[in-house]
């Protein structure tokens, strides 16, 4: 059954990615783009990776889409008509995929736990990750604690990325419009809506953030949850409202503190005499120390991740804001 | 257990039942409004037979509550959505097939 | 206690340098601080070497999990060697910086540019001494965005369209290494490169492992610009600011070379990569094509930084070239000039940045007459352009030395006359520059406009280059001694894998 | 018949993949780049997902009666590439922005043609 699905959403997902090459009106292209990002979510799941499913759903479907379009307000939905020959990158591509099939002639059968890659490295963390950092969910023992290098590097690349935006596009206040203009003023039901619903979406966030340790979800997931609940807000009430609620300054001194809290975890661990990021040594005990430096650790990517990712929908929008002034 | 399976399966199939046909209807039907009409209502019956579905293959526990959540909330944003893209596209000028057909005719009348 | 962390300081001090630099802004203390951190990060890979060199091979387990389970670092001397160059060359760069960005960059971007110099030092860094290939990804991409903000820094339009080429043609090549990474991963069970290069043996002749092994290759052979896939380079490296030019020419291709040398000696057997795969053979000729092709259009251009560029893709082909002889001569020939090179490329960037900083203009006319208005610059850019020719006494000289030897060792007598025909082109695109700085009188507008020489802060960076360009063609026992011990211990290193396998068995 | 089976969940990637990389390098829009980049993207993190299955397995997160786990390594590597791309895709967006502010135009031929009239 789960192998059926799985063929079905291939399929959907292969004509997507066609149809995507095909396709001129650069607004359909992006609004496939997300239905293909959230169908690989959901073949993400039917193939247990369901922290990577969340993950996707959240920041393809959602995030990079919502980025697309605005990137599109500003640019225009058509593409033209190119005259240049397809015939070049049609060869390099025919010539790359000749490769990659010549590549998984030799590859494990699909899902046979006899696999090289469940062999070596991975039964420790399936078998000795519940007992050595004592969390039941195996990716964020993984992300958090054996891998945390990665983690705060990934973190950086986030934070690399406020930078590029920023020395790119610069946010600003807009002087010239006024607050009350701005926003979807006469939608009266969506304000009421969104009043509801944006406190619950921020709890949901701290769900995800907390629960990360048991359950799918952590730092990064959260931290793109809160900031499509303000991203909502900046929607619905206007920019100037929601540069009112958060400021971009108090942003940017959230996206270097997330950064500089996970680093400090693994400074007061090397002060304590560890490696760098070796819980163990941060509390009496090693299990009590993997679990404060993983929800610390958390919070500092949640806190990065929220920052940067609403700075920019910031840079984005007041760049939409500015053009539509003129 | 057999009696709750064979509801929740009735109420799944007629909830993919209503999926289906609002999307068919979102390909059929000739306009904006007729569609988004198709799309929305049958939109939210199906939200709410299909979790009511799943509701009964739960054993009444976390997960339960989960997809109660769930319900309530795409109860709330999915009309809000409908909505605003309905009043939006009348505030950008769309009219409706009626309209239209009676504006032509002010033309050529 | 901080002997014991050695390993892992070069990359943590710029890591952390970064968002303390976003956070204090716009002032003259972000200069201070930025360049601070890097002097300390450059202190730190000193020691880095040194202890390399005397105990040989550091490793750091990060999170206090023993490899493979964790992120391993791998402090060798190669690496060492050439991290010791890149955080020099970076603080010489930011000391450079920060008369010479007023120029090129806004006000209110200065301390963003700071931060992502220091986030792409850290990215450079990490991918050095990073012993885990999937790590590396990551530090690639840390290094990529941050370099993607310096280019389109620049006040030039064109600066935005080369940012977003290199974006592309970086993201694509990062892919492309995610692909064959995640391949051998398929096939070995295993991100740690030693571990991988012992498991790989279990599946030699597994055609998953060939094609990962090959997109591996080529995807870094994007990110350093080898002859085809350099499309890239030129327009990055004309529109970038000078200063981050003056960077990225002199080390962030040279981290994609050592990259490459790593892949392919510690983790691919040398044999299973050079001798069945035949990539020796590949990689000589594009490295070949490469010399000529780019000398020649670096002869044909007008604008100096393009020229430089070209001459960019030139040198690395150079590095190519000692990397597909396979033999300890010609590894070390690669070393050698992996490190010269950035010395060479700094100063001449950093001359031509000192040109636009006075006359405004980087094109091939603007130099007329420079060699009155602004000597020392103009005797920087001559003594550093003499070392890309391959003069005796500059350090060019040394590297094309050692890969002649490397070439007659093996009786390969026309790569050894290619490498001096490479170099009589290297004389027209430099000559060209300095003829027109000594031997042409000032357009009309320039002798008019009273050029004087650049601030002390912007000479002193680019003089210690040309200086270290004559010291180490003259005294070499510290790069020779480096690089041969880097090279001897990447030909050794396929018995201390098996050995290592068994410590872990 | 067996060997199809079992490996057609990689070639369905790499059909993915290639769909991507082509849009990447043919396309003259610059948006329709960045999502050809995404969809190459997404398609890499297939394969992982698709080599850290287990048949049988369930998701790696402990759960009483579960024996059979899938590999969460794969899982780990593929959240960090996502964030990598997001990033990515945000800064191309970015300088799409100021491309298409300086230029009047995001199609790289005109651009091109812009760049060489000077």
């Amino acid at each position: 059954m789960a192998e059926l699905i799985n063929l079905v959403l291939l399929a959907m997902l292969a004509l997507t990615a066609l149809r995507i090459i095909f396709l001129k009106d650069l607004f359909a292209v992006i609004m496939l783009f997300g239905i293909f990002s959230f169908l690989s979510a959901l073949i993400f799941i039917n193939l247990d990776a369901v922290d990577v499913a969340f993950t996707e759903a959240s920041v393809g479907a959602g995030i990079s889409t919502v980025l697309m379009l605005g990137t599109l307000a500003l640019t225009g939905r058509k593409e033209k008509a190119n005259s240049h020959s397809s015939f070049l990158p049609l060869v390099v591509v025919c010539i790359t995929g000749a490769a990659l099939i010549y590549g998984t002639l030799d590859m494990p059968d699909f899902g046979d736990p006899d696999n090289p890659v469940h062999q070596h490295v991975a039964p420790r963390y399936i078998e000795e990750s519940p007992k050595e950092v004592g969390l039941p969910n195996m990716v964020t023992s993984v992300l958090a604690s054996y891998r945390g290098f990665d983690t705060l590097g990934e973190v950086v690349v986030v934070f690399a990325a406020l930078i590029a935006v920023l020395s790119l596009l610069s946010i600003r206040k807009e002087t010239e419009q006024d607050a009350s203009e701005s926003g979807l003023k006469s939608h009266h039901v969506l304000h009421v809506v969104a009043k509801l619903v944006i406190p619950l979406i921020i709890l949901f966030a701290l769900y995800v953030q907390f629960h990360g340790d048991f359950g799918p979800g952590g730092g990064f997931q959260a931290g793109v949850i809160a900031a499509a609940a303000l991203i909502l807000y900046a929607l619905v009430f206007g920019l100037p409202n929601a540069f009112a609620v958060i400021g971009a300054k108090f942003l940017y001194c959230m996206a270097s503190a997330g950064v500089l809290l996970y680093a400090s975890v693994g400074l007061f661990s090397m002060y304590k005499g560890g490696n760098f990021l070796d819980y163990n040594k941060i509390a009496a005990e090693p299990l009590a120390g993997q679990h404060y430096g993983i929800i610390i650790i958390e919070l500092g990517v949640g806190i990065t991740v929220f920052a940067v990712m609403l700075s920019i929908f910031y840079a984005f929008s007041s760049q939409t804001a500015r053009s539509n002034i003129k | 257990m057999l009696f709750l399976d064979v509801i929740s399966s009735i109420l799944l199939i007629s909830g993919v039942f209503f999926g289906l046909s609002g999307a068919i209807g979102i390909f059929k039907f000739p306009d904006f409004f007729t569609r988004i009409h198709a799309a929305s209502i049958t939109d939210s019956i199906a939200t709410i037979l299909i979790v009511g579905g799943l509701l009964l293959q739960t054993s009444f526990d976390l997960n339960t509550v989960k997809l109660i959540f769930i319900l309530v909330f795409l109860m709330i944003t999915s009309p809000t959505a409908s909505h605003a893209l309905a009043k939006s596209a009348r505030h950008g000028g769309l009219l409706t097939m009626a309209e239209a057909k009676e504006k032509k005719q002010e033309k050529t009348g | 206690m901080l002997e014991q962390h050695l390993a892992a300081l070069p990359i943590l001090i710029p890591l952390l340098a970064a968002p303390i630099t976003f956070i204090l802004g716009r002032s003259w203390f972000t200069w201070l601080f930025a360049t601070s951190t890097s002097a300390l990060a450059c202190f730190f890979s000193w020691h880095l070497l040194a202890a390399a060199l005397s105990d040989g091979v550091l490793s750091y387990a990060l999170g206090g999990w023993p490899p493979p389970w964790g992120i391993e670092l791998r402090v060798d001397t190669a690496n060492a060697f050439v991290l010791l160059a890149v955080s020099t060359l970076s603080t010489l760069v930011l000391v450079y910086a920060k008369d010479s960005i007023e120029k090129e960059i806004e006000a209110s971007k200065h301390s963003l540019f700071y931060t992502a110099h220091l986030l792409c030092l850290a990215g450079l860094s990490g991918m050095l001494l990073t012993g885990d290939a999937f790590n590396l990804f990551v530090f690639l991409e840390v290094s990529s965005l941050a370099t993607y903000t310096l280019v389109s820094l620049a006040s030039d339009r064109r600066c935005l369209t080369a940012a977003f080429r290199y974006l592309v043609m970086g993201t694509i090549g990062a892919t492309f290494i995610l692909i064959g990474v995640g391949m051998l991963y398929m096939m070995t069970g295993t991100l740690n490169m030693l571990d991988l290069a012992s498991r790989i043996d279990v599946y030699e002749s597994s055609r998953t492992i060939n094609t990962g092994m090959a997109f591996i290759i080529v995807g870094v052979s994007i990110k350093l610009a080898l002859f085809p896939l350099h499309m890239w380079l030129p327009p990055a490296y004309t529109y970038a600011p000078s200063a981050v030019s003056a960077f990225l020419a002199s080390t962030a291709t040279k981290v994609a070379v050592y990259v490459m040398i790593r892949f392919i000696f510690t983790v691919f057997e040398v044999e299973h990569v050079f001798e069945e795969m035949r990539m020796d053979l590949i990689l000589m000729v594009l490295a070949i094509v490469a010399i000529f092709k780019s000398s020649y259009t670096a002869i044909v251009q007008s604008n100096v930084k393009t020229v430089l560029a070209y001459s960019s893709v030139a040198q690395i082909g150079y590095m190519i070239l000692g990397l597909s002889l396979v033999s300890v001569t010609g590894l070390m020939a690669s070393f050698i000039h992996i490190f010269n090179h950035a010395l060479m490329k700094g100063a001449l960037f950093m001359a031509v940045g000192a040109v636009f900083y006075r006359v405004g203009s980087v094109d091939i006319k603007a130099f007329r007459g420079l060699g009155k208005q602004m000597p020392l610059t103009m005797a920087a850019f001559t003594i550093a352009g003499l070392s890309i020719i391959g003069v005796p006494l500059t350090v060019g000289f040394i590297s094309k030395w050692y890969l002649v030897t490397a070439a007659l060792e093996q009786n390969h007598w026309v790569i050894a006359a290619l490498v001096l025909a490479g170099s009589l082109l290297a004389v027209v695109y430099i000559g060209r520059v300095i003829e027109a700085a000594y031997f042409q009188e000032p357009t009309e507008s320039q002798a008019h406009n009273k050029i004087k020489e650049v601030p002390w802060l912007m000479l002193t960076p680019m003089w210690v280059l040309v200086l270290a360009n004559i010291y180490f063609g003259v005294d070499t026992s510290l790069t020779t001694e480096a690089a041969n011990a880097a090279s001897e211990w990447l030909f050794q290193n396929t018995e201390m894998a098996t050995t290592r396998q068994e410590v872990i068995k | 018949m067996n060997f199809i089976l079992d490996h057609y969940n990689y070639w369905i990637t790499i059909i993915l993949m290639m769909a991507g990389f082509y849009i990447v390098i043919s396309a003259n829009n610059l948006v329709k780049k960045i999502v050809g980049l995404n969809v190459f993207q997404v398609s890499v993190f297939l394969l992982y997902i698709t080599m850290g299955k287990v048949s049988g397995g369930t998701a790696p997160i402990v759960v009483d009666g579960a024996t059979q786990y899938s590999n969460p390594l794969p899982h780990v590597l593929i959240l960090t590439a996502i964030v990598v791309g997001v990033a990515t895709t945000a800064v191309g967006l970015a300088l799409i922005v100021r491309i298409k502010g300086a230029y009047g135009t995001v199609e790289e031929n005109e651009f091109k043609d812009q760049d060489d009239a000077i």
